[in-house]
């Protein structure tokens, strides 16, 4: 066990420290649209666009590491412990996180391995700047967890894609310049095959986008409907009805992400606080011993579930370390602990925590009710929490799978 | 012997539930939540109309006299409809204060209005079931002054009946001066909230209520109750909507209700949520009957009901997928609704202290 | 609602009382072996055989109320609500209550509807006494929650039934004159056809019994082995290959009546003891405020179970009344609340907790951890928790079985 | 940057594992079970020749000088093999305590004959965790009174390392006079407890522990470390065991492990485990390299783990359907273990209390 950095990372962590100094209070000339765009800090000291800042964290070999310099990334290896180190300190400090979305998480990584070469010239960089949002299009509403059972579907006619159908869950599908997609090309084949991979222009004609209102009341997603849309043939990414493995390749990249173990951590501290300042029978909520018990509880998950991280980071770090199931247990266990917190943390408020949206008497802006829902949907989300269980005990410990169901497809 | 609800009991439910199957879709709950007032003053109304405001008023002021159990089967089968309605402080809390409490005149007054629907209370007790924002309420005299943080059903209120946190009861007219009504917003849009900051504010005490706890605790206890059976209605309509999903939708080739999975799931809901009616009869049952176990089954009823129906919540919304989450099926307005339940005139953990200190002493 | 007893029933309750107080401190000549046998009181006042007992209780119309005369029982009508004030009032009193076990609970009920007259006079008279026990053989070592798939051969040879094979769980194995056993018989037969119903003298040639020592340190259960054992031809009831059907008539029986939920209540009671008696830094445990809500907690659920059975009773003696799903998960809830009831206890004494057998500190003689480990048995017996789950959500929720797998018989 | 166990520590768990596998079959668990002593000797010795007893005692003493990261490495190694040996509080407790509260001389004396195996310390400290007989000790001078209700690995012991209610430590002879050693029964029969109930013994004080509580404190946590990851182990090796049955074993015509029940059972199990083993290590690395964080995340791992591993051991009870219950597959010697290590230096509930504290102060 060594927890501590070696000398190349302990510079680093100094170059980035001083990094985040140079720009402290950085703000954005353009409010992005982009709703998963970080917010800023208050002090208005430089003043740059979203697109700018992408630029200057990749010039800096903060961002976009790995993506090589002809795509407009910074041409570098791919270093876990960086990463980590700049995703620490920028959280220290305030300092505006990189643009995520599923554009830059999973459509870039997909058109890294698979894409052709004009494909990555015309889409890699502006979507690093910035400038290209992109919303994924895989989910239906009749192929929930079984993706394999999707309908929408494009024609090959007269050299263009035509497209019919319609996709639910598309987060950010109204600031989006373009969708990658999973359509029925080939109506014959047997379900897995016969899907490709698309790339559609969000303005094209016959793309109609309906805001889906969830249970806390915010349109976080869209249903898109698709009627006669063309776009060029050459528009796919890897080969016709191969798109079930194009987009598995990214699935996994996703299932990681949901819930990252800091914010976990950052949240328990703001339950603590909340627990001092909230009093019940005139006493802060952390001295009655039946909700600190549940709050110490939460804890030791929380502690294990930060430790577990750890270990992940340092069986990426060392490939022969063994980490076993560990991997796919994380997005089971970060969202039910997630969501177990948020509910400890309307408990601790009584009548105070029902409240909500723009409520007077309102703590925290409401978040606690927000993201106590929001995680219930994340458990439900990527694979419910039944699939999971389904990945931990087929893939991980090698139970049989459920045997084939006679008359099923 | 019997244990159960009476013919007359579960005929006033059906209607209930049928009433609100007509008249409040999901579409009509939207709209609600949307503030579109309208339509809730509209169900309102017809709930009214099925006579519940008189429901527990004694017959010689006009009403139908009848008990806890009976209301507790109302509020059951409203929460099964999420009822946008006034009902557990209006109708409930409201007249069991003035009839515990009230003099012969007070009764006289208050109850012949309720009972002819010419005044509906809004209720603010939360001053005695751990308000997190201190009360401060104080009564001198004939005025009070203060604040009374979660006054429940007081949208179509002409009073208010506010108790301090010694269980001394008053009543308020809602046209006094020195009141200043603040709108609090919840999750559950189906029943409305709200705080009073009284300053100087004309008081009619309940006279029995001066010097004794004693109206307070049962007042508190039913409303429990009555907390408690609505999210056992809210939470057998989602197992109910969980287990119809199970048998329609299909993922894999099939019904996702033949996984063990999801069979499983409901029926863990099923086995939790089954026993919960007889704990609420019970309880309701007790209030009359049952003196010395009264306060305890109250407080049991409301603290179970409020971890049971927690966990059907959640189930219930998973066994339906991304759907669940949506506001196309609308399952969360019986999410929030239980949700809001939990909260109200105290949590499990506080209900449970209760519990616990009423069997020591 | 409707809680009290008409003026019958309250007449009945006096008298019943009556007979206890006549009857208090009654002991038993024989010490009995069968184990089921309920423990007696200590003032030596009236003195009877236990089959004396049983003859008593009979003749009162207290036990085997409605077995008909000429098979030694009562020979009146059933009637549940007497049922019941006779086991209150015997528990209150502590009069020693009937025998129970698998003869009287299981196979007399049996016999009463499917077996022959000549099976009924020879069978239920010397059961009801208490002369003739009996253990049931229905699990085996691969057929456990799986009974279609039982392989005890029954070959009918000369007019005998020649049986071999193995059975497993059978309680009182070692105490009992008979077996009530299901056998295969016609192997060419689908699995829950070509099982027949025996009846088996326990001192046949070929019968070796073998103690089966379980994680409790006791031999609560037995192994039962048959090599050639040979019985008349006419010790079936019902017809060959219908004892599938006979077993399951009393299969229903066992399952409601694992966890009765009276002794719930005075383990409760028990519990609340220890918890006024035993100390934690110089602190009753019942006054730790995390261990009471532990309590708090356990206490609403077996409220609710208390409440439940009485809605059960209610609904026997009114048949209108719709119990719905509620007799099917009597056995999930029951034995799943009493297990987390014991093991509270255990925590609540901390490593006095862990004490077992004849240990110096142990309390109330060791059941807390015995009736603990006990019940996680009863959770899996009896059909597991998770048929149990299967049988609620499938017959008492309508929900489709699992379709059918190819390959599997 | 490494977050995980050494080749060293995976090596020396392999060999514990690999020597018990071989040498501590259910048979003998069985007849240890039954009292024959010969076998848990055996075992003890054989443990002891590969080296356990002078793991943390440091070079200068004899000792192999290493820390508690690597003592939890073998704890979790004889949990997963259910070990009928001293090892938590012989050779982990005792020379912690003797290191960080000793004098020279008593570290001299005492850590060298650890080492070579001449003194075996049974250890005394439940007056510090909540015992719930009080346990009355009293140190007068060089001479101690009263009762250690629950001594741990007394069997071989040449002498015994008590703690008072205030953390003072001390050492006597086996061989004393005024010595009572009552043998306690526990549903874990792989360790032995007894009770002690001295009457003026001669009493050997740590001379750092008269007046400060930081040795008893980093050797209770060290302890609890240790429970916990003996419960891991222990934990682990039920889970791998219910998943090769549920391959294995065949109902309905197919193997039990293809049933989602069963399937879903085994994924929570290893879910709720899995990062068990990053808390433990991280736990025990603690204790050397992040003093700040060492108390809590003692804490923490023990009350985690406790309350994981009995679920674990519940569940996986459960996957072996009636087997399970039977002591034919021995499963419960696995269950007994965590059982005891979960009430042994302080309960769930009383740690997180520890836990708490520690924080608010």
């Amino acid at each position: 066990m060594d927890l501590h950095y070696s000398k190349e990372y302990l510079d680093f962590e100094k170059e980035v420290k001083a990094f985040c100094k140079k720009y402290d209070g950085v703000t954005f000339t353009d409010a992005s649209k982009n709703p998963l765009a970080s917010s800023s800090s208050k002090k208005k000291k430089i003043q740059v666009t979203r697109s700018e800042w992408q630029k200057i964290l990749i010039e800096q070999g903060y961002f976009a590491r790995a993506v090589p310099k002809e795509y407009g990334g910074y041409g570098g290896e791919p270093d876990i412990l960086k990463s980590r180190i700049i995703a620490t300190e920028f959280s220290k400090a305030k300092t505006p996180a990189p643009m995520g979305g599923q554009g830059i998480d999973m459509l870039v990584p997909t058109l890294l391995e698979m894409g052709t070469q004009e494909q990555k010239e015309k889409y890699i960089k502006p979507t690093l700047h910035g400038e290209m949002i992109w919303c994924q299009g895989y989910s239906e509403p009749n192929a929930g967890s079984d993706l394999a059972a999707l309908q929408t579907k494009g024609e090959l006619i007269d050299g263009e894609w035509v497209i019919n159908g319609q996709k639910i869950w598309t987060s950010t599908a109204q600031y989006s310049q373009m969708m990658f997609c999973l359509v029925r090309t080939e109506p014959e084949a047997q379900k897995h095959a016969g899907i490709s991979y698309l790339l559609i222009p969000m303005d094209s004609e016959g793309i109609e986008v309906r805001p889906l209102v969830d249970m806390t009341m915010k349109a976080g997603f869209n249903e898109v409907f698709f009627t006669d849309v063309k776009i060029p043939e050459t528009n796919i990414v890897g080969k016709r009805g191969e798109g079930w493995a194009v987009a598995n390749a990214t699935l996994g990249h996703e299932r990681g992400s949901l819930a990252p173990p800091d914010a976990i951590m950052n949240r328990l501290n703001m339950l603590i606080d909340l627990m001092k300042q909230e009093k019940l029978d005139g006493k802060p909520l952390i001295e009655h011993s039946i909700y600190r018990d549940r709050l110490m509880k939460i804890q030791g998950k929380v502690m294990a579930s930060q430790s577990h991280a750890l270990r992940l980071l340092s069986a990426k770090l060392n490939p022969g370390q063994d980490v076993k199931v560990g991997k796919m247990i994380q997005k089971l266990v970060g969202t039910e602990l997630r969501h177990e917190l948020e509910g400890l943390a309307i408990d601790v408020m009584g009548e105070i925590g029902v409240l909500y949206e723009d409520s007077p008497h309102l703590r925290d802006k409401g978040s606690w009710q927000f993201i106590y829902m929001y995680f219930l949907g994340l458990i439900i989300g990527g694979g419910t929490s039944q699939i999971q269980k389904n990945i931990i005990s087929e893939r991980g410990l090698g139970l049989p799978k459920e045997p084939k169901v006679q008359g099923a497809q | 012997m019997y244990f159960g609800l009476s013919e007359d009991q579960i005929f006033f439910q059906d209607n209930i539930k049928k009433f609100l199957e007509e008249n409040s879709s999901v579409d009509i709950l939207r709209k609600i939540a949307a503030d579109d007032r309208t339509f809730a003053k509209d169900i309102h109304d017809g709930i009214v109309n099925l006579g519940i405001n008189g429901l527990l008023v004694p017959e010689e002021f006009g009403g139908l006299g009848l008990d806890i159990l009976f209301a507790a089967a109302i509020s059951e089968s409203l929460g099964y409809g999420a009822g946008a309605t006034p009902f557990i402080g209006s109708y409930v809390m409201a007249p069991i204060a003035i009839i515990d409490g009230g003099s012969d005149k007070q009764k006289q007054n208050y109850l012949t209005k309720v009972a002819s629907n010419e005044v509906k209370f809004g209720v603010g007790f939360s001053a005695l079931t751990g308000a997190r924002d201190d009360s401060e309420i104080q009564i001198k005299g004939n005025k009070i002054s203060g604040r009374s943080l979660f006054v429940l059903d007081y949208e179509y209120a002409t009073h208010f009946l506010i108790s301090d946190i010694n269980g001394c009861i008053g009543i308020i007219d809602a046209q006094a001066n020195g009141i200043d009504l603040v709108e609090l917003k919840t999750i559950d849009r189906t029943r409305n909230v709200c705080e009073l900051i009284l300053k100087n504010v004309d008081f009619e005490i309940l006279e029995q209520t001066k010097n004794s706890k004693n109206t307070a605790e049962k007042v508190i206890d039913a409303g429990r109750i009555m907390l408690a059976a609505d999210s056992l209605g809210a939470a057998q309509n989602m197992i109910n909507k969980a287990v119809d999903y199970a048998k329609e939708r299909k993922q894999f080739g099939r019904a996702i209700g033949s996984f063990q999975a999801v069979k499983h799931m409901c029926a863990e809901m099923v086995a939790e949520l089954e026993p919960c009616y007889a704990l609420v009869w019970h309880a309701a049952h007790a209030q009359k009957h049952m003196p010395n176990e009264a306060r305890l089954m109250a407080c049991q009823a409301k603290s179970h009901l409020s971890d049971v129906t927690k966990e059907v919540a959640k189930k219930s919304t998973e066994v339906h997928g991304g759907m669940g989450f949506t506001d196309l099926l609308g399952l969360h307005y019986w999410f929030k609704r239980i949700g809001l339940n939990r909260q109200l005139l105290g949590t499990p953990e506080r209900v449970r202290e209760e519990a616990a200190l009423l069997q020591l002493n």
